[in-house]
């Protein structure tokens, strides 16, 4: 469904490559969820040619937030736009993550790992709102790849930082940092957001705990819209396995249904 | 009050204005944007027989104003889609044009045959010209026999009106347009994408899945607009233009070529509402210049 | 240190960046910019027997990230360019290629000859492929049989080494690439511009005085390297890549899908120090990644 | 020649469609001639492609002006610059307006049309320098478009505008101000910039009147170095007709020289 078009910028926070736009846009911030993204317009003439993908950071009032790195000449574009400056915006699209009655009371991890952390500050907030218990676990190359870690340890959850290079939090892997975590707690659910390898290591991790979980996967969109088939997964539903639009069916997949490594120019 | 009506002879088009196949997936998905019969009509993503898988992903590539795909025509089938789609699509008031595929000969003219058994379909666009689907990006568009063979064999089985789509990686479009007139093609539809790559210079892989993909977007509206161009002046079928089209003043210069309608592609996707803000900057604009008949300006160019 | 030389076999460049024939005029005009001994070498603007006035301007015609060019080889023909301009030339330690056209076979072979008297000339660049000179862009590089012949007759003529620029406006690029070879050309380069127009809207005339030009630039990249692709894989004799190179990670795709050099061409009227800036950056690249000669990563891409 | 690459913008004043730059670029202060242009890179990416054509307006001490109209894409993203930027420059370009020494005293007038007055300020600021007395005419097809009238009545020259709205000064066209004048004044010589048709009149006006002039042309242009081709105007000069560069064998020629018409799409 998409139901904003514009999006007047109200403030712009930035740290070198990251950046945090808060935007006006009443009818996604009422209707959207977690998990969801919008597709942003980024240039006025033909290079860049396609909207970008970016995910829902936050949602109050009448405003949504977004969180994003520059990736490339897009994101670069992005980053540009000034506090009153009109985003060309279509969304809320896709399917979110899903929060359950059950998660009531219950532990819930949220991993992200470097921009992947922007969906799940929105979506632990749902997570609180339902009840639950989020602990952020939130992984980058070193700490200039943390910025928002004061932001959601401000919301009063329990947060766990990890560095590649040790200069922050647990030095390595976020996924190493699950894991242990794992050895004496036993959450309910675990969801995250990030690069592949990430992904597809918690998800062995979570196989072998038993642990549910659902990743919000990326790929390079034409269209956002379910038009082109250009955004594919191959995802094993209903015993089947085929490509799956991440944009209309996901970005969010549950654990056993994504093939993760489909063989390669085959 | 401009007429922005434009007549092919065989189907007369509310306006010029048709959303192409591949960019459009099968209508519905951008009811959400504007009322779909606003449209001069719009193409379905291409359709064989079976429901296919598609290409190995990647299978989209941002190129300077362009775009590879190399979707590969994952679709659901002709069954599936005459079962859940074309109800919907046959209650619109525009022309709802069906875009039809095959391995081999035989299938284009099933598919074609199969769906000449439902109602609401406008006319059929022989895609004969999908780079993604065959080994060095090979199509039957390529040939002026094969194009001539495919065409003769799908008119045999179905009274629809059949639109033959050219493909641009050839020498002489020109033949190939002649073949498929020669061979009973109630219209032309051209261009589809031309066979281009892009290389990851880290991974030293190619950027899609499948290698090789079709380019399209502005990139390619110049080498588009001649190929119309040296169509229009060689066949006396209507030629209707594709390639690069995201703006009136773009459509404009293709029916100005000789083009009698024109298809907007890879705009929609950057724009959901292109083919109507193209509808509306065409009406405005042949206002401004006092044209009554868009029609009138169909090969109207000065050489 | 890494060594950026590589080895044509007829022919040792200090690097593999030439300017493009055509964006470079005669050489000269880029010196005030860099010293052109930093270049691998660059090939000097189409050259006929006799002085060519050239097409109708308008001549040139900007598109999204691409140019189209109606130029029509406007030039000074082969004796003033041997006698005002070579000897400049032949002094600097490059390798100064000559583009040579033709109206017919013979004009070649004239042309080719004449140049074989002088020295300082590293390599003739047989231009089969210009789009700007003939009724509707025709040229022999559309066919195997013209492109044979006139390859054979020019080699029959000169001892220079002979590089064979192809034309993107082909279904098969491989077939003409294959014929070129057998003929005995010790080099291909590809590609030229593709057949393209234009029109201005208000005044309902083609935008170039020409009616139809070549288009060059970024808009092109994708389809030419799927080219260089294509023909690097079925030829023996070395590929120049040309069509849309801007950067160092441009040029290197192209060597990644086999070309053992690179032509610059429109990227030199955007920067003039275009050709140094690309040279700079794949050194730079090398240096980063590991690698000693840049020899290394031709025809390296993983498939 | 090119000397200077690249140029700090000092100031920039606007009258909506109209824009004056002030850049530092010492190298070209010192050594243009009025007529020369630059040609400027407009944007970072490929849509538009080339570099844009602009005359100098004015050199002093290390500064140069620049005078532009909005024409198009290009000359809009120029637009959207602001002090303190750099410009990517090429030049001083091409062969300037002759400044002779015998216009000592004499009268000259200078007439330019729309956008076409930017090279003017500069060859008046030369001619005065010279001794000379330039005489400006100023058209534009309504009062908005001569936002540089006051700029020029200050420098004390004589100044004469038409509009062809009737909205300032004369009413008509500027060829027919030129010729109303040339019924009671003797000037030596005339310089014009302006579009083509008011040019091929001004030089036929000229002819009658045996009054020399020049005048600079315009053309799209790929390169601005010689390199190209692509930039030429049919040229009689030593008993040939032939295509000559706009870009170095101008952009300013002789009255006689100038092919005006050549036939179209031929
Ligand atoms: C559903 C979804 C939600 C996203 N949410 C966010 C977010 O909230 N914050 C954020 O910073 N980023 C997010 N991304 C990623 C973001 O869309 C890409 O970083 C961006 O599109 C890159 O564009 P660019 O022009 O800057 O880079 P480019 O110059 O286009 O490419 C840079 C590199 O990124 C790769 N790339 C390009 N597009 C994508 C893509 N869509 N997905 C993955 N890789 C890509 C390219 O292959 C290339 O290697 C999201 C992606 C998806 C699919
Ligand atoms: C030597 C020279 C000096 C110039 N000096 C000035 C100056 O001082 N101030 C000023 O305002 N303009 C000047 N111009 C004109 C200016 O270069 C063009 O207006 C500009 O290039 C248009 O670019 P654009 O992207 O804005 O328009 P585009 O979108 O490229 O085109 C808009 C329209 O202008 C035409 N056009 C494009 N480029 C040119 C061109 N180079 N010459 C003529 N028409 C063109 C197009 O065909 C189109 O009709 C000069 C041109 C030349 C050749
Ligand atoms: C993602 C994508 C999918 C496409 N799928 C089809 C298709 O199924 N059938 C077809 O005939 N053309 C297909 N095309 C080609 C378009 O219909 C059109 O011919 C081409 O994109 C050129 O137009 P454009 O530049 O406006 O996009 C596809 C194009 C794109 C970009
Ligand atoms: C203005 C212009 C003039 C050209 N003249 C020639 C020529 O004389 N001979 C030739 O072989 N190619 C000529 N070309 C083609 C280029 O050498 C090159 O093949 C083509 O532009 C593609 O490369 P690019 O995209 O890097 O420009 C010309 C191209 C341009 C833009
Ligand atoms: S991005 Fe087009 S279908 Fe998903
Ligand atoms: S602009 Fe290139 S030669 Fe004049």
């Amino acid at each position: 469904m998409v139901i904003d078009r514009k999006a007047r910028i109200i403030e712009v926070q930035d740290w070198d490559d990251y950046f945090l736009f808060r935007l006006e846009s009443p009818e996604i911030a009422r209707l959207s969820q977690p998990g969801q993204f919008i597709m942003i317009k980024v240039s006025e003439t033909t290079n860049p040619l396609l909207r970008r993908p970016i995910s829902l950071h936050n949602c109050t009032g009448r405003e949504v937030e977004i969180f994003f790195q520059i990736a490339g000449k897009g994101t670069r574009l992005l980053s540009q736009k000034k506090a009153g400056d009109i985003l060309d915006i279509l969304g809320p699209l896709g399917r979110g993550f899903s929060i359950k009655n059950e998660f009531k009371g219950k532990e819930i991890f949220c991993v992200g790992g470097g921009r992947g952390i922007a969906p799940l500050y929105y979506l632990a907030r749902e997570l609180s709102a339902a009840g639950a218990r989020p602990v952020i676990f939130y992984g980058g190359r070193t700490s200039a790849d943390l910025p928002l870690k004061s932001r959601f340890e401000q919301a009063d959850w329990e947060v766990k930082v990890s560095t590649d290079d040790g200069s922050l939090g647990f030095s390595g892997l976020v996924t190493s940092l699950v894991e242990s975590e794992l050895r004496h707690r036993t959450p309910t659910f675990l969801f995250a957001c990030g690069p592949e390898a990430m992904m597809e290591k918690l998800a062995e991790i979570c196989r072998k705990e038993n642990l549910p979980a659902e990743f919000s996967l990326e790929s390079i969109m034409g269209c956002g819209l379910g038009a082109c088939w250009g955004c594919v997964k191959k995802i094993r539903r209903n015993g089947e396995t085929k490509y799956l639009k991440i944009c209309q069916d996901g970005p969010v997949f549950s654990r056993d249904e994504i093939v993760w490594q489909e063989k390669e120019n085959g | 009050m401009v007429d922005l009506s434009v007549d092919l002879g065989f189907l007369k088009l509310k306006n010029p204005v048709l959303a192409a196949s591949g960019t459009f997936g099968y209508g519905l998905e951008f009811k959400p944007f504007y009322d779909l019969e606003l449209l001069g009509g719009f193409v379905v993503k291409g359709l064989y027989f079976n429901p296919r898988e598609g290409n190995l992903p990647p299978r989209l590539i941002e190129t300077p104003s362009g775009l590879i795909n190399s979707i590969g025509l994952q679709g659901i089938g002709v069954e599936a889609f005459c079962r859940e789609i074309l109800p919907e699509l046959a209650e619109l008031d525009t022309a709802v044009i069906v875009n039809v595929c095959g391995e081999d000969e035989d299938e284009y003219a099933r598919v074609a045959e199969y769906l000449s058994r439902f109602k609401g379909i406008a006319a059929l666009e022989l895609n004969i010209s999908c780079p993604n689907v065959r080994e060095g990006g090979r199509c039957p568009a390529q040939s002026s026999d094969a194009t001539f063979r495919t065409v003769k064999k799908v008119k045999e089985v179905t009274p629809l009106p059949l639109i033959t789509k050219l493909s641009p990686n050839v020498t002489d479009i020109v033949s190939i347009a002649i073949a498929a007139e020669e061979a009973g093609s109630e219209a032309i539809s051209l261009v589809n994408t031309f066979l281009a790559m892009a290389v990851d210079i880290e991974t030293r892989k190619p950027k899609l899945g499948n290698v090789i993909g079709g380019l399209s977007g502005p990139a390619i509206k110049p080498i588009a607009l001649r190929m119309v161009f040296q169509v229009a002046r060689a066949v006396k079928i209507p030629v209707i233009g594709i390639g690069g089209i995201f703006t009136a003043e773009d459509a404009l210069e293709f029916m100005m070529v000789g083009a009698s309608a024109i298809e907007v592609g890879t705009a929609n996707f950057v724009d959901p509402d292109a083919c109507l803000r193209i509808i509306q900057g065409m009406e405005k604009w042949a206002e401004n210049h006092g044209i009554k008949n868009i029609s009138e300006i169909i090969g109207s160019l000065k050489i």
